[in-house]
């Protein structure tokens, strides 16, 4: 039995480990990967036990980690890059876009991109600015790249194995507020790593979320079982791609839901969902799927993002909202 | 010319039997090349990117690679490339013809990389590329093609400093052909030199008369054994000049004259081997006619082929997304049939 | 009466030199704008007549297009950059979302960025690769930025206009595809250039388009006439803001809408429009929002752009669904 | 040291007054920067980015700007620009007391742009300023602020070789502290020097001692003087070191030893201009106490500002976005007000 408590920063320090160890194409880059093990720890260690070629620190620049990236993987390589935070991803949107989304394509099949772009992500730990955005949007929109988003230690070791065993490239989106968090792992679980998770059964109302934002909703489920209100949460997991079938059973179950995301609101991941759900669970839909969303302004700064990102009174207003909506 | 601890010998010049092949090459470029734009003119294709001038940069610098190991990132100007890798030329000009993006080629087989429609897009893969070979404990050197507009590219810099801390086994061939779209060299590379940049990488670097083909030849074999043997990048900078338009929907009398043409341009590429080889007694007019009977041949089938090449089955925009497809775009797939293809 | 007929690329051309003429602040800059007059003619004439210093081409650099802009902005002056084709935008996405789209909020109002980027935008005009991509989705997610996108002359004279008059950052996607179509133009037009705009009315059902696709839903409007179906077809001109009354309006009259786009559709825009119509209009709605779209693989070459476009075809398909949906 | 038409003479040296200021100025600066990261363990800020070491590279330079027509651009880093050109100091650490991103001073009153945390972020926001003060006419050359890390970034090049092709009154001032966070300055510049990257752009550059703040303003006024001329930009490398941490969430003994520390760090440039100022009778003991003393009173002053900086109103992240508000924002705003303020 494989089970051991630990945060999600060393459950992804494991999965890496244990994708060098068991890939030889497997290769890690980034800034300050190496020595220093980045900036979270998550490669902490690794390029002394499997040496500077495996883990190396590239010099500061994005697009240039990116673009390397795809070359390797062109001459067979399995590269696990890192931007060091979200909000830097952007200078290397264009190699991601044009480049890894689209080699396999261009190339008719002959160069894959097995490349796992780990994506420190989210808000909640009061950092300066761009390092708290949320690009999921921006992701799932690419052609060719597949999103993933662990909410827990037992999730982030799954997910990344799976992720970085797979031949297309996965944006790979950690959420830092939870790093430090220690939950039981199992190393060799048996659950599959596709699709959504039902995190709590419930069926009242279905709470649709991911990354940091599926913690906030087991609590505010715990806060509304105490009225009575019995809600389920999916962790969604794949933001690309979604799986429409959990979503479709959840809702077609509680009738009711509400998507709550960090991003802003307007062409967030979570229209997406809601399209989705509305699509699929029209007839038995009793209130137009609710989005407790972070708002459409920048990412403020610290003594702000308590304000910006969905809390708990917001997400019982959403599920109060969904609940008492009457045919008008 | 050469900088720092790299060195142009003559070690590489191409020797009286590779002149000929040389010749040969580019006359089929040539012809190729100006069939290409007759093509568009009769609709046969529906945009193209001429070389018209560069023939020499182009069918040089391939020529010298070895093409068991190395590999060329063409941009989407690299016919001549193309053509003297062997590239199946068909599934080349598909590209051109609107058939796929990148052509039908096979890139491994080829050793040229899909065709690349971004600017300075591949610049960065050629080293990560490099890397990854020197990584495998294989040869192979990478030969990253991009002109004198690229060279503006924060990728192309990012690529420099990489490839030189890395001592990753690349050379990078700059075709300066004088012009960026509109934009003349000198709007655009501050200094004028793309081969001045690489001293403030430590990286060796020359700049060639690219309309030379036995000097093109020459430094790119010492580049390519430079950075095959460990000692790190290369940055060539072949002087030509685009005779042509940018492509065929541009219009190069707005913005330089035919007078300014003719002066910049200089002499012929193509005439100047036809001199060495007819004065130094390396062929003969024979040979010269047989090339462009030869090349009309090739064009001739070529011509054919793309003709009747069809368009893909639209299947095909779903089924190369992914090498694991999700039940999402299976769906998709499915509705389209549904929808396009009533099945 | 200032009324002409004209292209949209004349049209355009027209509202920058009836800019530079009245905001002695305005400069265009881009590659091949000046000499060459842009690749598309927009920028024709315009050097010649305001000068190389109003007028000016810059080095192939995207974000050098985009950061030189910001700076521009924050010295006064109205930087009107062309980038020359859609999936060129990419390399100046970090500029455009870090620094465009945060310099007014940063600095709390003391630089304002009333910097007017156009992008020629969207597919079938058989170009290479990245010279047909659909970006609204990506701009309209950032927080900090205007997006907006003509169909006709008539818009894009008047949108363009509007747009270079505003001090915020305005993303202005041209529809390559019908740059050459036209149409009747009045200068002096006293429509407002805010909000949707109801390009045909009808009662059955509400086909929401922006760009080229509005040209191509009138095109359906007019066959489903033919079986007696009146659609209403709804330019929504502004994919950000997005004028929510408008389509609330329409789809509480006609009970149905279709939203049709060309980009792909995950996380495109057209789940923030199916997702808003479902929020507002659930009571009334006879079924789900449908979408049609472009697939969520990279933009095809020519020979496959009219099978991934949205068609006709597959609009009335759209329609068919939305009227025959049937509780279930 | 100088390269092409710009040449460093010693006409900018400061004078017996101007060390004193400077002095009083470095110790104030470190007085400060010390106090901010003890603020940071006490919990009166969340983070902080110490420029210990950076003193005389950071005040030399910014005080050899013109604050009447001259402009900055900061990156994270530059606690001492901003003390130079008397940004009021509470507003300047309301970014680190995490109250509003890029601070809470007005940048155009200061002359220094927000604070940015985008690593060559604003690196062509300078170039493009620049050229925009020459359109109108004014006099102003821009200073644009950027480390050995920075360097390696697209957007360096490009504002480089946009910079040098328009002749933008710039000068880019890069402060090489020999690492960014764990990477040493040999493993990030090809070449090791950010200032033998300027030729290759034709751009006038020189590298400098920065921890020699007489050196320091001297070269900037010959650079501001050479950007103002219309001569075209000018680059500085300053040679210094991180003598801290990278932030005061680094631990830099992951990365570095304490004895590697010692040597490479040098001399530290309080103590250099100290010895300075008293061998060659400039200043004395007392001044040097004084200076100190001023420094503690003015810290604590700002220390008890600093915890009274209260958090801004929440509707502040919706008032910014746009100059003209939207319909859509305005209900998120109200919203937002009802559910978390309940009005
Ligand atoms: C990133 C990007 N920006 C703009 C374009 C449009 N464009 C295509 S070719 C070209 C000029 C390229 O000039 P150069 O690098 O000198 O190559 P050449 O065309 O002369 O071979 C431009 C601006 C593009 N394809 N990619
Ligand atoms: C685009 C971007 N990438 C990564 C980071 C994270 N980061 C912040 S500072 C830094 C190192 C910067 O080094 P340098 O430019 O030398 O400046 P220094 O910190 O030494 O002052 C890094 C990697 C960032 N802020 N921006
Ligand atoms: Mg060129
Ligand atoms: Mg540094």
């Amino acid at each position: 039995m494989s089970e051991q408590m630990m945060s999600m920063q060393q459950a992804l320090n494991r999965a890496l480990a244990d994708t060098l160890r068991n890939d030889p194409t497997a290769l890690i880059l980034g800034e300050d990967v190496g020595t220093l093990g980045g900036v979270f720890r998550v490669t902490q260690g690794l390029a002394k036990e499997f040496g500077a070629e495996r883990v190396f620190d590239t010099p500061l620049a994005e697009s240039g980690i990116l673009g390397l990236s795809v070359g390797l993987a062109m001459a067979g390589f399995h590269p696990i890059p890192e931007v060091q935070f979200d909000g830097f991803a952007y200078p290397a949107v264009n190699q991601i876009i044009t480049q890894l989304g689209r080699m396999n394509y261009r190339s008719r099949g002959v160069f894959p991109m097995p490349v796992t772009l780990r994506v420190p992500s989210f808000g909640g730990i009061r950092a300066p600015e761009h390092h708290g955005e949320s690009l999921e949007a921006l992701f799932a929109h690419v052609p060719g790249l597949k999103v993933v988003s662990p909410a827990d230690p037992q999730q982030a070791y799954s997910l990344l194995r799976y992720a970085a065993g797979l031949s297309d490239p996965v944006i790979f989106m950690e959420p830092k507020a939870r790093y430090w968090q220690k939950a039981a792992v199992d190393m060799d679980t048996t659950q599959s790593p596709l699709g959504a998770r039902i995190a709590r059964p419930g069926k009242h109302v279905t709470l649709v979320a991911w990354g940091a934002m599926v913690a906030r909703c087991l609590q505010v489920a715990e806060l509304a079982a105490e009225d009575g209100i019995i809600v389920e949460v999916v962790d969604l997991r794949w933001l690309k791609p979604i799986d429409e079938a959990t979503l479709t059973e959840s809702v077609t179950r509680t009738r009711r839901a509400v998507v709550v995301h960090e991003g802003p609101r307007t062409a967030g991941l979570g229209a997406e969902v809601a399209a989705l759900i509305s699509e699929h669970c029209f007839d038995t839909l009793k209130a137009p799927v609710e989005r407790v969303t972070g708002f459409d302004v920048p990412y403020p700064s610290g003594d702000l993002e308590d304000e910006y990102i969905p809390n708990i009174d917001r997400i019982l207003f959403g599920i109060q909202r969904v609940l008492e909506h009457r045919r008008g | 010319m050469a900088v720092q601890n790299f060195q142009v010998d003559d070690a590489g010049m191409p020797d009286a039997e590779e002149l000929r092949q040389l010749f040969t090459l580019m006359v089929t470029v040539r012809h190729l090349d100006l069939s290409a734009v007759a093509w568009q003119r009769q609709g046969i294709l529906p945009g193209y990117a001429p070389e018209l001038g560069q023939e020499a940069a182009q069918v040089g610098s391939a020529f010298a690679m070895d093409k068991a190991v190395d590999f060329a990132f063409p941009t989407y100007r690299e016919m001549g490339v193309a053509r003297t890798l062997a590239v199946d030329m068909v599934a080349y000009m598909a590209t051109h013809k609107a058939t796929w993006h990148g052509g039908l080629y096979d890139p491994k087989v080829s050793r040229l990389a899909p065709i690349q429609a971004v600017v300075a897009g591949s610049v960065l893969h050629a080293v990560g590329w490099a890397h990854g070979e020197r990584l495998a404990g294989r040869a192979g050197v990478a030969l990253s093609y991009f002109g004198d507009g690229a060279s503006s590219q924060g990728d192309v810099h990012e690529a420099m400093n990489f490839a030189s801390l890395m001592k990753a086994p690349v050379v990078f061939f700059v075709q300066n052909n004088g012009w960026a779209i509109s934009l003349p060299t000198e709007a655009q590379v501050a200094g004028g030199s793309v081969a001045a940049r690489a001293a403030g990488y430590n990286m060796a670097s020359v700049c060639i008369d690219g309309n030379d083909v036995a000097a093109v030849v020459n430094a790119t074999r010492s580049a390519l054994a430079h950075a095959r043997s460990g000692a790190g990048p290369v940055l060539i900078e072949a002087m030509t000049y685009r005779r042509g338009p940018h492509s065929t929907s541009d219009d190069p009398g707005r913005y330089r004259s035919l007078e300014a043409e003719r002066i910049d341009a200089g002499m012929d590429p193509l005439d100047r081997l036809k001199e060495k080889l007819l004065s130094q007694g390396i062929a003969d007019e024979q040979f010269i006619a047989d090339a462009w009977t030869a090349a009309r041949a090739e064009e001739e089938t070529l011509r054919a082929d793309v003709m009747a090449l069809e368009p893909r089955p639209g299947t095909e925009m779903f089924d190369y997304v992914f090498t694991e497809p999700t039940e999402a775009l299976a769906e998709q797939r499915r509705n389209w049939r549904e929808e396009s293809e009533h099945v």
